[in-house]
């Protein structure tokens, strides 16, 4: 990986994590997540590590999944 | 190198002051016992941090005495609180009800088999937990308690291999694999249905 | 310095002022902030290429995940 | 500079391109399908970044993850199953 592309995910990282923390609505929180795992998969596989990359894909969403069913619907608000 | 690991001590080490701080600070029970969570992150970066064989082989019991101190701190907390009996709902939503938490937990399943010990034992619970989540369980505790003992038999069968035919190490050493992924697996899928009420 | 060891402290860092302090103080806003330093020490591991405690840390994060989410559930009754 | 260098930063432009519009928009629902951009960004990312016959599975299994997390999201922000 060359340097333009370190700067270009590691950006994405950043860039999630912060829009993570700054945004209010659960749901806003939980797509920007989604931002910061897809900036960390390019890292797994330019490390080489294609079976831990395969296993953390599956597991992200089951996190994900999980937050969503403590989560009220939004018709259930006035 | 050194620079870099006293850099990391530093920075890793000011976030764990930061987490023991709000940890004293914290009146509210259940914001404590998220606030163990980034404790024990902080931690295991420390130890992370170390970055030879010695620090995985000292993050997984780390790993194992983390998720063991949750369950019964969370159940703890549930009975004192007088939550026991409460109802709660599961996911309904369309992705669930379709065919996905079965395909899922089969790929998760079959990688986990493929791991094998403590690692796979704890991607393989992970499938089964989500798919008693999506789908609902009945109550299958004579199954669980002999699956323990197989992993148990096992186990010692492995021990009894190593002490009188060494020379069969290799076969030993799969079959305590084998144990300690069915016991790892046994035991999380409990942690599903601990919770009394299933989302039927 | 790698940059995955960078990233990782930097998203530790934020990650734990911004769970240790939750700004709307709820405890979903807490669990969603509480996945950023995981991931960041998921990064520092994979900085020196610890490949299986990566994997468990992965599966685990995501089970007590599931475990404070039925406690939530319990706590506010849905 | 060979085609699959090319290639490659095209993918980070676009993963980097669509991530800033998801930070910046305001509508919860618009940010879904640019966090699908996202997906296959990355996913054609990791295949170029590695070629090896694995990354082709590993990428699937990004994809299908992530496709099923967005999904997830817009399901339960929109209310759950019509037929209730």
């Amino acid at each position: 990986m060359n340097e333009f592309l370190m700067i270009v995910f590691g950006a994405m990282v950043i860039l999630g994590g912060i829009a993570t923390i700054i945004s209010r609505d659960l749901f806003d929180k939980l797509i920007s997540l989604g931002i910061i795992v897809a900036g960390i998969m390019p890292f797994l596989a330019d490390r080489g590590l294609l079976d831990v990359l395969t296993a953390t894909a599956l597991i992200a969403p089951l996190s994900t999944i999980f937050i969503l069913m403590a989560i009220r619907r939004r018709a259930d608000e006035p | 190198m050194w620079q870099e690991f006293s850099i990391g001590v530093l920075l890793v080490f000011i976030a764990a002051v930061i987490a023991f701080f709000a940890l004293v600070v914290e009146k509210d029970d259940l914001h404590r016992l998220l606030l163990l969570d980034l404790v024990e992150v902080s931690s295991l970066g420390i130890i992370a941090l170390l970055g030879t064989d010695l620090a995985e082989a000292l993050i997984l019991p780390g790993l194992v005495v983390g998720i063991a101190e949750l369950l019964a701190l969370s159940q703890i907390y549930v009975i004192k609180e007088g939550f026991r009996d409460k109802v709660v709902q599961g996911l309904n939503i369309e992705v669930i009800q379709a065919d996905a938490p079965l395909i899922i937990s089969v790929l998760l399943i079959c990688y986990g088999v493929v791991l094998s010990g403590f690692t796979g034992g704890g991607v393989a619970g992970l499938g089964v937990v989500f798919y008693f989540m999506a789908r609902g369980h009945r109550e299958h505790f004579e199954l669980l308690e002999m699956a323990s003992g197989i992993s148990w038999a096992t186990w010692i069968f492995a021990f009894f291999v190593f002490m009188f035919i060494p020379e069969y190490w290799m076969f030993a050493l799969f079959l305590a694999a084998i144990g300690i992924l069915l016991k790892v697996m046994v035991k999380l899928s409990l942690s599903a249905t601990i919770w009394g009420d299933g989302n039927e | 310095m790698s940059p995955e060891f960078v990233l990782g402290l930097v998203l530790i860092l934020i990650g734990t002022v911004a769970s240790a302090f939750p700004r709307p103080k709820t405890y979903l806003v807490q669990l969603i902030n509480l996945e950023i330093p995981a991931w960041g020490l998921l990064l520092v591991m994979l900085s020196y290429n610890e490949a299986l405690a990566l994997l468990t840390f992965g599966g685990v994060s995501a089970l007590s995940t599931f475990i404070y989410v039925r406690v939530i559930q319990k706590r506010e009754g849905t | 500079m060979n085609w699959p260098d090319i290639a490659l930063a095209l993918c980070g432009i676009i993963a980097l391109y669509a991530a800033v519009r998801v930070v910046l928009e305001k509508d919860t629902m618009r940010k879904l399908p640019f966090l699908n951009v996202v997906s296959f960004a990355i996913s054609g990312s990791i295949i170029l970044l590695i070629p090896h016959p694995l990354a082709i599975v590993a990428a699937a299994a990004y994809f299908v993850g992530s496709t099923l997390e967005s999904n997830a999201i817009a399901s339960k922000y929109a209310g759950g199953p019509k037929n209730e």
